[in-house]
């Protein structure tokens, strides 16, 4: 749905900008690993698509509210931005698959990348309410880009952290340390959220344990709501036939073994409908 | 009473003048979501191919000043697939249904106007010129008005007589009026305009095309003053064909000027995308436009920008604010 | 120390890239208020006719999304007092002068040439086909490649072999490339791209086009798409061929957009309109563009959105904001 | 030239809104008559043009403002209209050939319809200083379109005020009571700023008296600064040959009997130039 939210609040977080509005109706119906489209540059702007945003809060006041985390980009998360509180934001959604919860309780390793780790904590929040034990794995190029290391450490089982640069946590990759992570939790499954790159390393190293891993991808999307196809990517179905499927309905959250990593980009030669490829 | 907003598409009525741009509204039930799709004028699909397509790599889209510019490569299921799992939902719903096809050749248009010739609740079969022609190195029908009409009779011929084709164009052309009247000397009831004129955006950071496919269609407001004139220039040409007009229609305002110049419905596509609920609402405020000045009847307001100057229709504006 | 910024049109040498767009930029004088003409990479003349030309009734202008019309309908002096007042003024300041030509046959082209052909201090002719021929119901020669060639070849002939002959085109054709190439057969040195395709708009209270004229020449940011659409297929064709390339250039990245797609040096005209001082500035921000780039020669970014996929040029890109 | 000046106050006046901006550089060089271009709809607008504006008052504050006032016609006026104190402004000017003054003191009658008086003030004042004699007729349709009654009434020698709706002083247009003010005045010069219609109607009363007019038109402009011709106009030179003018840098003030206000949105045939018509 549509909601003509207020801005609550607006804060620095470190690299990003974190942006409290008020949302009723969509705040109600967020599920972890939902995520939101604001309409960016107000009246009579030169930027038509709306930008999308994980949904990393959901709180009841006012009726309710969500919480976007962002990092400035281009234009549309420079207007973001500049947002004051009072300020009014067009919103559409809950939109997306949000991730799929274990039916019994369970390890869980959490692994975000830069403001990927914003829809980690709802997921976070719904796991442990069904007894699930959470371990986070954050990380990013550098310190200021971890997204939230604090509250990873209040409800994570462990959390550990790492930097390129070395300056916070290890130094290094999520991968490199998740290995280790999984093995400590007998974790028996991984969440992922965060760059294409991270997320193809995640799912090798869940495959490598063979435990399912989900993983929330990202696509340049004009819509958000499943009718312009220009978000998709190449993803295994239950039948074993390679689609080309929209990340904005179809997922954001897939499960990882099912994504094409490394033809993400491309068409796949046998993907349905690949040209010169055989047809169903 | 609010104002007729009956729409004719040739001998076919719809009840207001606002579809889906091909394209642009999914299958129709992604929008269902937001709003009865029974209640549009009609509902445009995709373009159906014979065969399923992947279509073209990612990124296919790019936002440009007041545009967008997409390379999707008409993804899609294929004709029989449409048949099977698409069309059905939308003619349980009365749902009124352009469907718009594509093709690498005329015979492939026709063979697809012959899979639908004998489907029961097609409203109307539009024909996407803008593909290229395999059998003419690639060459976009649109461009060319022999290849277009040529498509269009081969469609025309194969579909049931009260079935309307609606050819559609591009603006990228020395002269659309020369395509469109080719288009209706080949057999088609009424025309659609405009087509996504071709463009590209460079990444300045990555020094590279933004799209995958190098160029791609360009969309929305941006383009709305070469429909307008598409529109004008063609309505003024052939005043009894059915036009239905697009291109960055995103307000009530902007699907009166287009009826202004001569079209008789407007379909809505890139609008979508930030709007899901843009279709009722542009209804919306095309109806208050009208009743502001005094047309009471949709169909008064086709064109009417074409009268010539100081002739009287120019009623009502009066009620506007005044122009010093 | 800067970055080498001189940019070749042919054989002759502009010590920077940014000119400014015929009709945009006035007599030169006007724009000299604001900043020192003789500092552009060369400064464009509206196109001059052999007669004056009071132009087209008003409105001339309306605004469209990201975009604006206009039908100025070459009003000038003619190119007798063109020689007396204006060209002197623009010489005496060392200005570097493209003088933009306009005629409705090819005689008229030829003689304009040869009126300039002895003059003193002319950089570069560029011949605006997007003019009516009147020999052919009044059909815009860049819409022909014939008519686009033989107007160039009759320029050619008649001026000095040292001063290039730029064709400029039109984007509102089924085919640019055919048309670039026809004139390059022609005889033109280079080519300028684009013109403004013909658009329209109606405003809606008055019920009327907005322009007196009807239609218009449609620029701004909005058109940049069709640009760059352009400059890429022609430079892809015609490699060889220096290209001024315009449409919609408001800042530093939308001047290196275009040169990455091929064009060796870029001309700024509706963004004189808003900021004066756009030909400076933009020259500043693509100076540092370049230098952020590890591209110390203007040269070598001509066309580098070309280069295959995942080839190593792709140099210093990391120095901007790192993509996820 | 070009200043990016801060919003000093905001205000409505009637119909009206009025802009207080600190813009030194162009205030100093105003003089009655000049106009300012502003360029609207901030980053990212889908909107080129800038709009034009009179300078209503120059201030010498904070290094000098200039005060403008407009009234919400579109787009660009609309979002002037939403301005507030502390928010920049890109302004270009001063624009435009000022009014000439009178070389020796005088009388002078100054008309104006709607926000067209918002220029006639600081020209009142330069009158006065130069020992002039001012009246003012100013009219509107309806009384909140009048713009700057009191500031007339204190000024004035006399104040004639008229709307159409009657809801104001005389019920009728400025052209109805200025040859009454002209004759009690005995005034040697009009000026006048306002919608054409209205030019074209105080022209008429001047010429009827024989005594020099100046009008400040105005037409559709895209640049302001005499580059784009579009803002054109049918008007008689020296030499008697018509020429298409450019409103914004041969005017905007023009001696009234020199503008063909019939002509005015065509091209006259015996314009220099006009199709058909014969070449200088
Ligand atoms: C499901 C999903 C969730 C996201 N969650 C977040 C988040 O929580 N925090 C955050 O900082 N960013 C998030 N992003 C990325 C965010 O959408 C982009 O950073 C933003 O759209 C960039 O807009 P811009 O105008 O600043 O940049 P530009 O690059 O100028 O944007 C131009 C156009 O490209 C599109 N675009 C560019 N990059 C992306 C991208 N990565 N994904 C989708 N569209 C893109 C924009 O929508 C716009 O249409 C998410 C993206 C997706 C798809
Ligand atoms: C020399 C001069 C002085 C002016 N002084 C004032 C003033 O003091 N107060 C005031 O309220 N208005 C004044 N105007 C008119 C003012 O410029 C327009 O009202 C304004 O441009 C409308 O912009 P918009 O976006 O609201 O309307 P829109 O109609 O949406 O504007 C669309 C486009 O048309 C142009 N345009 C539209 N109407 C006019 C017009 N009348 N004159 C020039 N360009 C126009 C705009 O610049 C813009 O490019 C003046 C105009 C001129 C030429
Ligand atoms: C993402 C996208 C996909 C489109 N796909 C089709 C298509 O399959 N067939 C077709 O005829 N037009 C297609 N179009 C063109 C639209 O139907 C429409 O003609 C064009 O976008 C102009 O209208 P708009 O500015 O309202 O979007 C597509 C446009 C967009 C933006
Ligand atoms: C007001 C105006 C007048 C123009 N006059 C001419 C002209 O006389 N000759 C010409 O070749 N192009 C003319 N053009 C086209 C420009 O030179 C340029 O090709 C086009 O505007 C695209 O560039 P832009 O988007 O930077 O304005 C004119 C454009 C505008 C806006
Ligand atoms: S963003 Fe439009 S289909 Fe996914
Ligand atoms: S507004 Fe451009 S010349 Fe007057």
């Amino acid at each position: 749905m549509q909601v003509t939210g207020t801005v609550l609040t607006t804060r620095r977080v470190d690299a990003y900008h974190a942006l409290t509005v008020v949302a009723p109706g969509i705040a109600d119906r967020c599920r972890p690993g939902h995520f939101v489209t604001a309409s960016v540059g107000g009246p009579n702007t030169s930027m038509l698509t709306r930008r999308a945003f994980a949904v990393h809060d959901v709180k009841p006041d006012y009726g309710g509210t969500v919480e976007l985390v962002f990092g400035v980009r281009g234009p549309g998360t420079a207007w973001l931005a500049d947002l004051r509180a009072r300020d009014t934001l067009d919103l559409v959604g809950p939109l997306g698959r949000p991730f799929p919860l274990p039916r019994d309780p369970c390890t869980c390793v959490l692994v975000g990348g830069e403001y990927g780790s914003a829809s980690l904590f709802a997921l976070a929040d719904a796991l442990q309410a069904r007894g699930c034990r959470v371990d986070f794995v954050l990380g990013a190029p550098s310190a200021d880009r971890v997204f939230g290391a604090l509250r990873a450490r209040r409800m994570g089982e462990t959390t550990t952290l790492t930097t390129e640069d070395g300056s916070l946590g290890m130094r290094g990759k999520v991968t490199d340390v998740l290995p280790g992570v999984i093995a400590d939790a007998r974790a028996d499954a991984v969440y992922a959220c965060g760059p294409m790159d991270m997320l193809r390393g995640v799912t090798a190293v869940a495959v490598e344990f063979d435990i399912p891993v989900q993983v929330a991808v990202e696509e340049r999307m004009a819509c958000g709501i499943g009718v312009c196809m220009t978000c998709v990517l190449p993803v295994i179905g239950d039948d074993g036939v390679t689609r080309m499927v929209r990340a904005c309905t179809d997922g954001p959250a897939f499960r990882g073994e099912r994504v094409r990593f490394e033809d993400v980009g491309t068409i796949p030669f046998d993907a349905l409908g690949a040209p010169g490829g055989r047809h169903a | 009473m609010g104002a007729d907003l009956r729409a004719y598409l040739a001998h076919v009525e719809l009840p207001n003048p606002v579809l889906t741009a091909s394209g642009c509204g999914g299958t129709g039930r992604e929008l269902a979501q937001f709003s009865d799709v029974a209640r549009l004028g009609a509902f445009t699909t995709r373009s159906i191919t014979m065969a399923p397509r992947a279509g073209r790599p990612t990124p296919r889209m790019a936002e440009t000043p007041s545009g967008l510019l997409n390379a999707v490569g008409l993804q899609g299921p294929g004709v029989d697939a449409f048949l099977q799992h698409e069309l059905p939902w939308l003619v349980e719903r009365g749902t009124r249904i352009v469907v718009s096809i594509g093709g690498g050749t005329a015979a492939e248009y026709a063979a697809l106007a012959r899979r639908l010739a004998d489907v029961p609740g097609i409203t109307a079969i539009e024909v996407n010129l803008s593909c290229p022609n395999i059998e003419d190195r690639g060459r976009v029908f649109a461009r060319e008005g022999s290849a277009a009409a040529e498509v269009i009779a081969s469609v025309r011929a194969a579909t049931r007589y009260d079935v309307p084709v609606i050819a559609k164009l591009s603006p990228d052309v020395a002269d659309v009026v020369a395509v469109a009247r080719a288009c209706v000397d080949g057999g088609a009831d009424a025309l659609a305009m405009i087509n996504t004129p071709v463009g590209m955006s460079i990444d300045v950071d990555t020094m590279r095309p933004a799209l995958a496919a190098g160029t791609g269609g360009l969309s929305g407001p941006a383009v709305r003053p070469l429909a307008v004139r598409c529109v004008w220039q063609v309505h003024a040409a052939l005043p009894g064909v059915p036009i239905v007009g697009m291109g960055g229609v995103t307000t009530g305002r902007d699907a009166l000027e287009l009826i202004l110049a001569g079209a008789c419905a407007v379909a809505v596509g890139t609008a979508l995308f930030n709007d899901p609920y843009a279709c009722p609402r542009i209804l919306r405020e095309l109806e208050e436009l009208l009743q502001r000045r005094g047309l009471d009847r949709l169909a008064d307001a086709v064109g009417l920008a074409h009268r010539p100057a100081g002739s009287q229709q120019r009623t009502r504006t009066d009620l506007e604010e005044s122009s010093l």
